[in-house]
């Protein structure tokens, strides 16, 4: 339950960085964060307490393996945090070059 | 209808993404082919799917051959093929309009690309069966969208692009806590499961959480008012075709679509979330209008009136009775034949005079005569004039409201309406009437693909009213039949797996 | 407990993230924040994501090293500062103490339910072959989605060429 | 860059890099190859092949990379990694379902040939992956704007 908890603190912190930053790249990296607390989130309540990885060993039976579907999902659930920020640093550098600046508070004005 | 079809709704555009991007640097004329070819055959299929029902009236397919609970179903209903017949439908004239629309930008294989991805996301949204691949199809549909508003690579476009790839990844990870909520608390994935999953639990704060979450998602990917901020930005600035898919079908599949599968079916739809839908809607309805008739650029202005009609669908959908809930998806299929009817005419505006702002134009009814009388049909439908389409489902919505006893709703609704038709009147009055600027003299109708694809659109706007005649009604009905038919759905799901 | 510890130090690294004014610290302390999440994964038992976490890392903060370099530092407060602070404050706590009554319902940390899970536990090897199980569900029970997470990169990859091209529109 | 001569880093990276850049090459084949029996898989070894090469362009310069992989060859190993997963659940369809694990032994447990189709899903998926990203890292680190030329 606390885990959950820290877990949703960090989110809450992204959350705050991408609504309150006027910077591009702090934006990025407020989205990353939130990211980063879903995946985690995702694996904590796939954990079994004691516990193990879900991989099989030759000659032993395993019994309390974690859960392995929330890994899969946050295997693609991480490509999926990959492909956005590689979008949207292409994005931010095309801005850079139009406007000269990463502050959205400019760019607005310079767009008029 | 065979089982083994259904899969070929996301391998074909996929296939023809792929093959777009190996083959399409050869010639432009390869990439035309393919792309128009893949949403032909899709057409196809769309339209197979709507006439050949099953007799049980729903299609499971396993892929994999897993059991459902176990691998990823995917489900044809009658909502998945009134949809899939609508997508499908507007993206196929779209491609038609993009042959030489997209001459004017450079590097046409991309495009294609991204636009066959774009729409095997939303293919893949609406024949899923399963939470987390919806999940994983809404991103792909999202991110080849945000790609694609900034096609043009220009500072508007650049900026506007920005602001939806926010607001769409935070929509996004809200959908994901939502989904990593429910499988701990029901520890599966499959719709149908989770439904029954959630029966026997009973209600709990945590099931209101999710909604709260899923509302919030899908809500901003719908562009529903709190949550509306990015799109008259954003569809304005994509290239015609992108705008009227985003402004057509876009937001319904990722929006409208998702919202009803996941409240109606899976949660479980309650009094209080059938209120939320209404207040939503009716906000989105007058803020969108008024908002609307204050622009000047023609796109700027068909953006906010989506979010208008988007309203129109929320509110509808919020009624609940059988009656609101066929108007409402009949309103869905209208919007998005008219929307990306008036959208491809802006285009063909922009193509052929190079401005969009409707002060610096006028006159050019004799200039441009199929797209000026085009744009009178779409502009006269979506202000509801009879006997156009858009009449038929602003009726059918006000009337289920006032039987339903939603009295100053439907005011609201009918005044929205005449909101609706004054700035379309703005819109018609400045751009095709009055006097010819000189320096638009030497302007010629824009060439042949353009023109067919506004053509059928315009046509079927006139004759979309006759969905309602008893012949065509089991379309739109069984559609709305899998709405009303609830939590039933788990049950219908696991009786057609074998 | 080593996982509140690192919970803990990611959180830290996140706010040092947020808060830095130098944008190059900022991304290497977000950088942190992602190397605190492997080692959590680690702990989790989660070996795959562990790995697959590490390197995309690395390759992200590259990406956003070649984003920051040798550029400006914008430091302008918004006229409505306090009050758009303080609203944003507000709504994160409401969403705090609206997740602290919903939380309680989940199954409690270490004990999932593990309905669908147990048949992949069972069946994994025998009807796939494959003795990790994670491969086994991401490229056979789940492999759809895999087909999807893989068009995914490639849309992002297309995204990027796309809007990279320095000519949009032929004049 | 203040050797204008000679493209990339001082000569200790250069060295350094000459040393271990094939075996970071070598275990990225080999996380691939070793998916399905061990933690890693198509995705995380592709991104190991992508660091790589954007390793050897961070140390020598971008000439030496593109030579070894153009941006273009990147492009089209991407697409055709793209189709080749496509094809491989295609197949599946001669079994009867889309993504069927038929068409391979499903072998003995725990050595590399085994597991049906996985391991050729994670080389697909790997192809894809190491093309894909080093194509986004080439692009970003080319990409001159008109305010920025050299």
């Amino acid at each position: 339950m606390s885990v959950y908890f820290l877990c949703l603190i960090l989110f809450c912190i992204g959350l705050y960085c991408v609504l309150r930053k006027r910077n591009i790249i702090k934006i990025i990296i407020g989205l990353g964060i939130i990211e980063y607390a879903v995946n985690l989130f995702f694996v904590l309540i796939g954990y079994r307490a004691g516990g193990r990885a879900p991989i099989l060993a030759k000659d032993q039976v395993v019994l309390n393996m974690v859960d392995p579907i929330p890994q899969a999902l946050v295997l693609t659930a991480i490509v999926i945090g990959l492909a956005t920020t590689a979008l949207m640093v292409a994005i931010a550098i095309r801005i850079y070059e139009k406007f000269g600046t990463f502050d959205i508070t400019k760019i607005r004005k310079l767009r008029g | 209808m065979n089982h083994n079809l259904l899969p070929l709704y996301v391998i074909i555009p996929l296939g023809a993404a792929f093959l777009i991007s190996l083959f399409g640097k050869i010639s432009k004329r390869i990439c035309d082919c393919l792309a128009n070819l893949a949403t032909f055959f899709l057409l196809g299929l769309s339209l197979l799917a709507a006439v050949y029902k099953p007799l049980t009236g729903i299609l499971v397919y396993k892929v994999g051959g897993w059991i459902p609970p176990i691998g990823i179903c995917l489900v044809l209903d009658g909502l998945t093929s009134f949809m899939l017949v609508t997508v499908n439908l507007v993206s196929f004239l779209v491609t038609i309009y993009s042959i030489s629309y997209m001459e004017k930008y450079t590097d046409k294989w991309k495009f294609y690309t991204l636009f066959m991805l774009m729409l095997a996301g939303m293919n893949g949204i609406i024949i899923t069966g399963d939470l987390f691949n919806l999940f994983v199809f809404l991103e792909i549909a999202s991110i080849a969208s945000y790609a694609l508003v900034a096609f043009g690579t220009e500072r508007e476009e650049l900026e506007a692009s920005f602001k939806y790839a926010v607001m769409g990844s935070v929509a996004s990870s809200f959908i994901l806590l939502g989904i990593a909520l429910l499988y701990s608390y029901t520890s599966t994935l499959n719709m149908a499961d989770i439904s029954r999953a959630l029966d026997i639990k009973g209600i709990s704060p945590i099931i209101s959480f999710i909604a709260v979450l899923f509302l919030a998602g899908f809500g901003l990917k719908a562009a529903l008012v709190p949550f509306h901020a990015w799109l008259p930005d954003a569809h304005p600035s994509a290239p015609a075709p992108i705008s009227a898919m985003l402004s057509g079908i876009f937001i319904k599949t990722l929006g409208v679509y998702a919202l009803c599968r996941i409240f109606f079916n899976i949660l479980g739809i309650s009094q209080n979330i059938l209120f939320i839908f209404i207040i939503l809607g009716i906000i989105s309805q007058i803020v969108g209008a008024i908002l609307a008739i204050a622009q000047n650029d023609i796109k700027r202005m068909f953006a906010y009136s989506s979010i208008s009609q988007i309203g129109y669908i929320i509110f509808a959908l919020g009624i609940g009775t059988p009656l609101a809930i066929l108007g409402g998806l009949f309103h869905l299929f209208n919007h998005a034949i008219f929307k990306a009817l008036l959208f491809l005419n802006s285009g063909a505006i922009e193509y052929s005079t190079g401005s969009r702002n409707l002060k610096s134009l006028g006159g050019l009814n004799s200039r441009l005569p199929v797209t000026a009388s085009t744009s009178l049909i779409g502009s006269m439908s979506i202000a509801g004039i009879p006997p156009l389409n858009g009449f038929w489902s602003k009726l059918i919505i006000i009337i289920a409201a006032i039987q339903a006893g939603y009295f100053g709703f439907a005011l609201i609704a009918i005044l929205v309406s005449i909101v609706t038709l004054a700035y379309y009147l703005k819109f018609m009055g400045f751009t095709f009437f009055g006097k010819l600027d000189t320096a638009l003299l030497r302007i010629k109708e824009v060439p042949l693909s353009m023109r067919l694809s506004m053509l059928i659109l315009a046509i079927i706007c006139v004759l979309g009213g006759l969905l309602l005649i008893p012949q065509f009604r089991p379309f739109l009905e069984s559609a709305a039949n899998v709405l009303l038919s609830g939590k039933g759905y788990a049950g219908i799901v696991f009786g057609a797996v074998k | 407990m080593e996982l509140h510890l690192l919970l803990l130090f990611m959180i830290f690294a996140a706010v040092a993230a947020v808060e830095i004014k130098d944008l190059l610290s900022s991304v290497i302390a977000v950088g942190a924040v992602g190397l605190g999440l492997s080692m959590v994964f680690l702990v989790l038992k989660a070996p795959d994501l562990a790995i697959t976490q590490l390197v995309v890392e690395i390759l992200c903060l590259i990406i956003l090293i070649r984003a920051t370099i040798k550029k400006d530092l914008p430091l302008i407060r918004d006229g409505r500062w306090f009050f758009n602070t303080a609203s944003t404050f507000l709504f994160i706590a409401a969403f705090l103490l609206f997740a602290y009554f919903a939380l309680k319902e989940l199954p409690s940390f270490g004990y999932p339910i593990m309905r669908v899970a147990k048949e992949y536990i069972a069946q994994g090897l025998q009807k796939t072959g494959a003795t990790n199980l994670v491969a086994s569900i991401i490229l056979d029970f789940r492999g759809y989605d895999t087909l999807g997470e893989a068009t995914v990169l490639f849309t992002a990859v297309m995204g990027v060429l796309a809007i990279m091209r320095r000519v949009g529109r032929i004049k | 860059m203040k050797n204008n001569k000679e493209p990339g880093m001082t000569l200790i990276v250069k060295t350094i890099t000459r040393l271990t850049v094939g075996l970071i090459l070598l275990y990225g084949i080999y996380i691939v190859l070793h998916g399905h029996i061990s933690p890693g898989g198509g995705f995380a070894g592709g991104v190991i092949i992508a660091l790589s090469f954007v390793h050897l362009m961070l140390a020598f310069g971008r000439e030496v990379a593109l030579k070894k992989l153009s941006q273009a060859a990147a492009s089209i190993l991407e697409s055709l990694g793209a189709i080749m997963f496509l094809s491989i659940a295609v197949l599946g369809f001669l079994g009867g379902y889309f993504f069927l694990n038929f068409f391979l032994n499903k072998g003995r447990p725990f050595s590399l040939f085994s597991a049906g189709i996985i391991p050729l899903c994670n080389i697909a998926i790997s192809l894809k992956v190491g093309a894909g990203l080093f194509a986004i890292f080439v692009v970003l680190i080319l990409f001159k704007g008109l305010g920025e030329e050299e």
